[in-house]
């Protein structure tokens, strides 16, 4: 309702990790002109990277980040949703995979065994996937790594008590709101027109072309735009590969076919 | 009427900086945005085209309209001065300098939709306090249609208007009272002409015409739109829907398109806030989405078949004014390569 | 028409002072203007909307569903589907809101005094009908025959269901209501099927004029039953649209070159005939 | 009777990442050590293979959310070393003016926000707030500077955007350049200030002698370009680093681990500290001098310690070269160069310590072996070594005593778990 804030006290919150390079959580920790602030409207009941008391669920909001790449992971992220009223995906390791997902195109058991030989054997490595494989996800929370503004944007909306929109459309709109010159009208393999915005055209703003990373936009037209790339004689192989960097185990990527 | 030397121009733009805040189009990336100057150098009028229009003026891509607090009393005040350009110097009054003709066209047109029935304050605030000096273009270029649309000259909606009539040498057409007294205020700057002169004019607009005019022209187009809609030619559309990829660039470098999304934020207090615009695109594939979920234009076909319609029959029908000025940036923004004067063509079947 | 405040955007604080739930999604709120002379001041035609606005949750458009005959206060009908509704879903009775307006042409009451209507409504389309059909009753010698085809999809969504016992009663109303389809434990000895079906069921002239508001997808249907039967001109739609400002500049709610916030909501079936997009 | 007991610390907090320490105690001597790490495995060097070379920097960079940086850093030098790539003077000082960012951030972030709170008594650095706000402020402040050169000069503060290969996609702005050197300056007496405050706090009593292996300046103190060297050897050479280094995988963790003549080795601040602190800037080094810690020292609780020294250096030498950037004209610049078959080997100093890049390229630059060592793995022996030195001293105290204090020891080498878990080296060869 209105003003969670004053009527109800402080929300209740975890920021946990799984498999990932911990940027996203340290995208919290880089708050720092709001940080003091946002502790008076929210409590960090877990957060075990910052510090060294903490108590398990209920949360009002638990903040995920990390890849899902072993059993006890997946435990870990049934538990943590089981506690939580409102489940966000931290990152794209969190909403997709990741970059580890990348290992998920080959034979990940097969690997693991010539690394290790007969010593490997106590290594769990499951394909890596993003959370909602294996447990429902409120809101998902893009980008490699996350904007920090975004993450306190679904804060302040929580604490209305509004549900965070997602937005519907592509970093495109964010470059040219930003006016930046277009990359890929200069022949640039960009991923801007089918990657979901959010990051305010991070990656354009310093002239280098959209790598993606916050995943597939709903509507994407990937069709057109994999023609597109290829009447602009971007090769097959570059394509693909652009496409398996960050996201590459989005279901629409997933079996993308590029030839 | 006067003459303005090409070399005198940036010194006459330092001059006005003592009084007015100069905005002009400025390198940025190999491309031009307009931006506003410190020095008159910074203004670069031999510029091919920006990437957004100068309507960011006027309505910038973020504009705060309304402020609010919650504390005992809900309170709304109106958030007038944000995203002027001179938030801090109050009433200063603003020059944008080197705006081409075709983008003077889409100022009037923009004039209609935000100052007539309900007009909006935000966009009166900053049109009312700025001049507008025009420049002329001397070549089309490859992406513009100002040809097709009639835009490559101007008659009104400017206050100064500088036709390059040589290499060095502009003719100063004025546009307004407010104009005029530029002229007199700054005496040092300009030159009287000459007859030579203005034959010169006449010749440069003269080759205009030549240059500029495109075998291909608008007129009978609302016509054939009419019957295109749903017809055996409604192809167009399909070939169009598919190749779009719904990234609605097209609209926001547009300087008619005046779309907008209206969003709150709040701050982390939860008692204060406010509601902004943020520029939106039709070519959105939520843009015309109701509560339900249901959307009046469910495909990319009918999105892009729509803008098309709003450009270049609906704004006409509406307010007597063509929703396109040719300038394509639209064509050089758009990833897919879409280009509408290929689809006018097309239309045209020609 | 009088607009309240001279920035279009400005809304000004009202209370809310009643809240009648209607059905598991609708609820009924009732406002009051904070001045009393803005309240009193305020006024407006059946079938115009507000803007209302939640602090931090946004705006939206909302039929008037009370009649302008009632100048102490304003309501609304709200379905709960989205930020906004769920936000005034919550709201308590004493809360304030931010209102703009009233926007939009409301029903032509010039075209409607005199004559003889028929009102067709589905779903939550009865909620800007209710106002017009209470300011008909209310200055009911203005007007001719009055008859209601009142549609929803089951029994237990039927709103306003006190007032359409009311209407029910009177002689000089005619109100047939129907319901798509009736799941198991709702009773129901009514008509079942959609609102055409009624149509049929209702003695009308050529010169009867129609007043039609439900889902998109109604429209199409109950105009190919009038077909022929009335006048274009006198078949009247109020049309739903996306609105982000109400008064024309924001773009959403265009359908072709009308705008439904200040061409419409309410258009006449002549107008948008051949408007691509409309129906 | 003998006395046995053990302990096991489930789950480090106010670390990065996922471990676990499992202990046997046997009258009080430690008998099994176990650091293990059990964030999930990541792989990397397998999906590195069939990359192409320019995609390896940013790939590379999501290693380590915390040393983003140093990752990208050393990356590019491992490629542009492969390819005979070089690179301007205006590019070198522009990335080591991002390294000092990244150093000052994640120095500042272990020692103040995640150390520190041991020292003073509290559970976190928020909680540290309440007696020490000034402290906290300035820790907030000083991280904030780092993560905005970050997004100055590398477009975001966490993966930075603009390194590219050969030189930087963008160049900063002057006026971003400049509000920068204002806030080094604005911050500056603060952060030698921080000297004193870590200079003064009382570190466990605690010392063992081990291999210091860091970069070794000749002028300066250097973390991008030097030679890699040992307190026990001296100069390593680079291309050799398999014989000296040995990668192995203890059979109860996730993370490699790595020894040196079948020891453990230190690599970090302290390491760099011990090194070279001859070359610390001069007021730093009065500073320090005033505390009487000396170095080189044997403590591994004084990593916090030499963090917090680099801190300040590093102040004062970004404050140096924004000033040499504001005198010169900078440019964009294209660096062109041609795709060739090759290996790079490089070594950098991330902020826990050497962090070294091994890829061998096809012509047509696709990766066809890559090895990253990453600190982090440098250091687990060493951290289980120290443990098992340190428990005697521990006897007497009760359990939860020693937990906290075996806790506290791990912390001081700020374990970058995610950054070790990388590194299952697998040699996919595609069948
Ligand atoms: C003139 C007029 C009169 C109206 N009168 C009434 C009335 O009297 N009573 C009434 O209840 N309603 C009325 N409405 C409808 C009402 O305005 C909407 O229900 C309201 O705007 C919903 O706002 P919201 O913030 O609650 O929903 P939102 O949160 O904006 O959205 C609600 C739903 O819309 C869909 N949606 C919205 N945005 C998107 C998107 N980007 N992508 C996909 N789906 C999306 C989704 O299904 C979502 O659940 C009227 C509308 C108009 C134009
Ligand atoms: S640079 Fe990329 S994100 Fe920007 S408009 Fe071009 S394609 Fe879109
Ligand atoms: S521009 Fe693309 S790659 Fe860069 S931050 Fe945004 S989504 Fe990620
Ligand atoms: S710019 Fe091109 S691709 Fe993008 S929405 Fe417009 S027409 Fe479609």
């Amino acid at each position: 309702m209105i003003f969670l804030v004053s009527d109800k006290g402080k929300l209740k919150v975890a920021i946990l990790g799984l498999t990932c390079c911990g940027g996203c959580q340290l995208e919290i920790l880089n708050l720092e002109p709001v940080l003091l602030d946002l502790v008076e409207v929210i409590e960090l009941v877990n957060f075990p990277e910052a510090q060294s008391e903490n108590k398990d669920g209920p949360y009002d909001v638990a903040f995920v980040e990390g890849s899902v790449t072993t059993r006890e992971e997946i435990e870990r992220i049934k538990n943590i949703r089981k506690e939580s009223k409102f489940l966000v995906a931290l990152g794209t390791c969190a909403c997709y995979g990741g970059v580890q997902s990348i290992r998920n195109f080959g034979d990940v058991e097969e690997a693991r065994k010539q690394v290790y030989d007969d010593d490997g054997s106590h290594i769990d490595a499951l394909p890596a996937t993003g959370l909602d494989e294996h447990v429902n996800v409120d809101y998902y929370m893009r980008g490699c790594p996350v904007d920090r503004s975004e993450i306190v944007d679904v804060l302040t909306s929580l604490l209305i008590g509004k549900t965070p929109e997602p937005k519907h459309y592509s970093v495109c709109v964010e470059c040219k709101l930003a006016e930046y010159a277009c990359l890929l009208n200069e022949g640039k393999l960009c991923m801007g027109p089918v990657t979901n915005a959010g990051c305010k055209a991070r990656c354009p703003a310093v002239s280098v072309p959209c790598d993606g990373c916050r995943g597939p936009y709903d509507q994407a037209n990937l069709e057109s735009f994999i023609e597109i790339l290829k009447e602009k004689k971007i090769s097959v192989e570059d394509i693909l590969r652009k496409f398996r960097m960050y996201t590459s185990w989005a279901p629409q990527y997933r079996n993308l076919k590029v030839i | 009427m006067p003459l303005i030397k090409k070399q005198k121009i940036p010194l006459l733009v330092d001059k006005m900086l003592k009084k007015f805040d100069v905005i002009g189009p400025v390198p940025k990336d190999e491309k031009y945005v307009f931006s506003k100057v410190s020095r008159g150098e910074e203004v670069f009028l031999g510029y091919d085209t920006s990437i957004l229009p100068p309507k960011k003026i006027f309505f910038p891509q973020e504009e705060t309209l309304i402020t609010f607090k919650k504390d005992e009393q809900l309170e709304f005040k109106p958030a007038l001065e944000d995203g002027t350009p001179s938030k801090t110097d109050g009433d200063r009054k603003f020059v944008i300098f080197g705006v081409h003709a075709c983008d003077i066209h889409a100022i009037l047109t923009l004039d209609k939709q935000f100052m007539e029935v309900y007009p909006d304050p935000y966009y009166i605030s900053k049109r009312a306090r700025s001049l507008i000096i025009g420049v002329s273009c001397r070549e089309p270029k490859e992406t513009c249609f100002c040809g097709i649309m009639g835009t490559y000259t101007v008659e009104k909606g400017f206050d100064l208007f500088l036709e390059q009539i040589d290499e060095d040498e502009f003719y100063v057409i004025v546009g307004s009272d407010e104009g005029r007294k530029l002229l007199s205020a700054y005496p040092d700057f300009f030159e009287a002409s000459t007859e030579e002169t203005l034959e010169k004019l006449r010749k440069v607009l003269k080759e205009k015409d030549e240059k500029f005019a495109d075998s291909v022209s608008i007129t009978g187009l609302p016509t054939l739109l009419e019957q295109e809609f749903d017809s055996v030619n409604g192809e167009i559309w399909e070939e169009l829907g598919e190749k779009c990829l719904g990234c609605g660039t097209c609209c926001l470098v547009c300087p008619t398109c005046f779309c907008f999304n209206v969003v709150d934020k709040v701050e982390l207090s939860g008692k204060e806030g406010l509601t902004k615009r943020v520029w939106d695109s039709c070519l959105l594939a939520d843009f015309a989405v109701i509560a339900g979920g249901f959307n009046f234009r469910p495909t990319q076909t009918s999105r892009i078949r729509y803008r098309i319609y709003h450009k270049l029959k609906y704004e006409l029908e509406r307010g007597g004014i063509l929703g396109c000025v040719g300038c394509g940036r639209c064509n050089i923004a758009c990833p897919a390569g879409i280009k509408m004067q290929d689809v006018i063509k097309k239309i045209k079947g020609e | 028409m009088k607009t309240l405040v001279v920035n279009p955007y400005l809304p000004i604080p009202a209370r809310c002072t009643k809240i009648v739930s209607q059905t598991e999604l609708e609820k009924l709120f009732r406002f009051e203007f904070l001045g009393k002379t803005i309240q009193e001041n305020f006024d407006y035609l059946p079938g115009q909307f507000l803007e209302l606005s939640i602090p931090g949750f946004g705006e939206a458009p909302f039929s008037i569903t009370s009649t302008p005959t009632k100048k102490e206060y304003f309501e609304f009908c709200v379905r709960k589907v989205g930020t906004v509704t769920g936000a005034l879903h919550d709201l308590k009775e004493g809360k304030k809101v931010g209102i703009r307006g009233p926007f939009g042409n409301g029903f032509p009451l010039n075209d409607l005094k005199g004559r003889d209507i028929i009102v067709i409504a589905g779903g939550l389309g009865l909620v800007p009908l209710r106002s017009l059909i209470n300011y008909i009753l209310d200055k009911r010698d203005k007007f001719g025959a009055l008859k209601i085809l009142y549609g929803t999809k089951q029994p237990k969504e039927l709103l306003f269901r006190d007032e359409l016992k009311a209407w029910e009663e009177r002689k000089d109303v005619e109100l047939l209501i129907t319901v798509d389809a009736v799941p198991e434990g709702q009773e129901w000895s009514g008509n079942v099927g959609v609102v055409t079906t009624l149509i049929p069921k209702v003695e009308m002239h050529k010169d009867y004029t129609a007043v039609i508001c439900g889902p998109p997808i109604m429209y199409k249907f109950v105009l190919r039953k009038l077909d022929g039967k009335l006048r274009e001109d006198l078949i009247f739609l109020s049309l739903e649209r996306r609105m982000r400002c109400g008064i024309g500049k924001c773009g959403h709610c265009a359908i072709g070159p009308k705008y439904t916030c200040l061409d419409g909501p309410v258009f006449s079936y002549e107008e948008i005939k051949n408007l691509q997009g409309a129906i | 009777m003998k006395m046995k007991q053990s302990i096991a610390i489930d789950h480090f907090t106010r670390v990065e990442g996922h471990g676990r320490l499992f202990l046997e105690l046997e009258d009080g001597e430690a008998k099994n050590v176990q650091l293990s790490i059990f964030e999930g495995p990541r792989l990397f060097e397998a999906f590195l293979k069939g990359r192409k070379y320019d995609e390896v920097p940013p790939l590379v960079s999501r290693i380590c959310g915390i040393c983003s940086a140093s990752h990208i850093l050393t990356g590019l030098e491992t490629v542009e070393n492969a390819m005979d790539i070089q690179v301007s003077d205006q590019t070198r000082l522009l990335r080591e003016l991002l390294d000092i960012g990244e150093i000052v951030q994640s120095n500042v972030l272990h020692a103040c926000f995640l150390a520190l709170p041991d020292y003073l008594g509290a559970p976190s650095a928020i909680a540290l707030a309440d007696n020490h706000k000034e402290l906290v402020k300035t820790s907030l402040e000083l991280k904030d500077l780092g993560n905005n050169i970050a997004r100055i000069v590398g477009g975001r503060a966490v993966h930075p955007i603009t390194t590219k290969i050969g030189g930087f996609s963008k160049i900063p702005s002057k006026n971003s350049l400049e509000a920068l050197e204002n806030s080094f300056k604005n911050l500056k007496d603060r952060a030698l200030n921080l000297v004193e405050v870590f200079g003064s706090l009382k570190y466990p009593d605690f010392e063992r002698e081990t291999d210091y292996v860091a970069l070794k300046g000749d002028k300066k103190y250097e973390f991008l370009d030097a030679p890699l060297a040992s307190s026990k050897e001296g100069i390593l050479e680079l291309s050799k680093y398999k014989e000296y280094i040995e990668e192995y995988t203890p059979p109860y963790s996730n993370s490699k681990a790595c020894k040196r003549n079948g020891k453990g080795f230190m690599a970090g601040a302290l390491s760099r500290m011990n090194l070279n602190h001859d070359l610390i800037d001069d007021e730093v080094k009065s500073l320090v001098e005033r505390t009487g810690i000396e170095f080189p020292n044997k403590n591994p609780y004084l990593i916090s310690f030499a963090q917090i020294i680099e801190v300040a250096h590093l102040i004062k030498r970004g404050i140096e070269i924004l000033e040499e950037l504001k005198n010169t004209e900078l440019k964009p610049e294209k660096n062109s160069f041609k795709i060739k078959e090759g290996e790079g080997i490089a070594v950098t100093e991330a902020p826990r310590g050497a962090l070294l890049h091994h890829y061998k390229f096809d012509d047509k630059g696709i990766v066809e072996y890559a090895n990253i060592i990453t600190p982090t793995c440098m250091n687990n022996r060493n951290i289980e070594e120290d443990i098992i030195a340190y428990t005697p001293q521990l006897q007497g105290k009760t359990e939860e005593e020693i937990t906290f204090e075996l806790h506290k020891l791990i912390r001081a080498y700020d374990p970058c778990i995610s950054c070790s878990t990388h590194t299952l080296q697998i040699d996919l060869k595609s069948k």
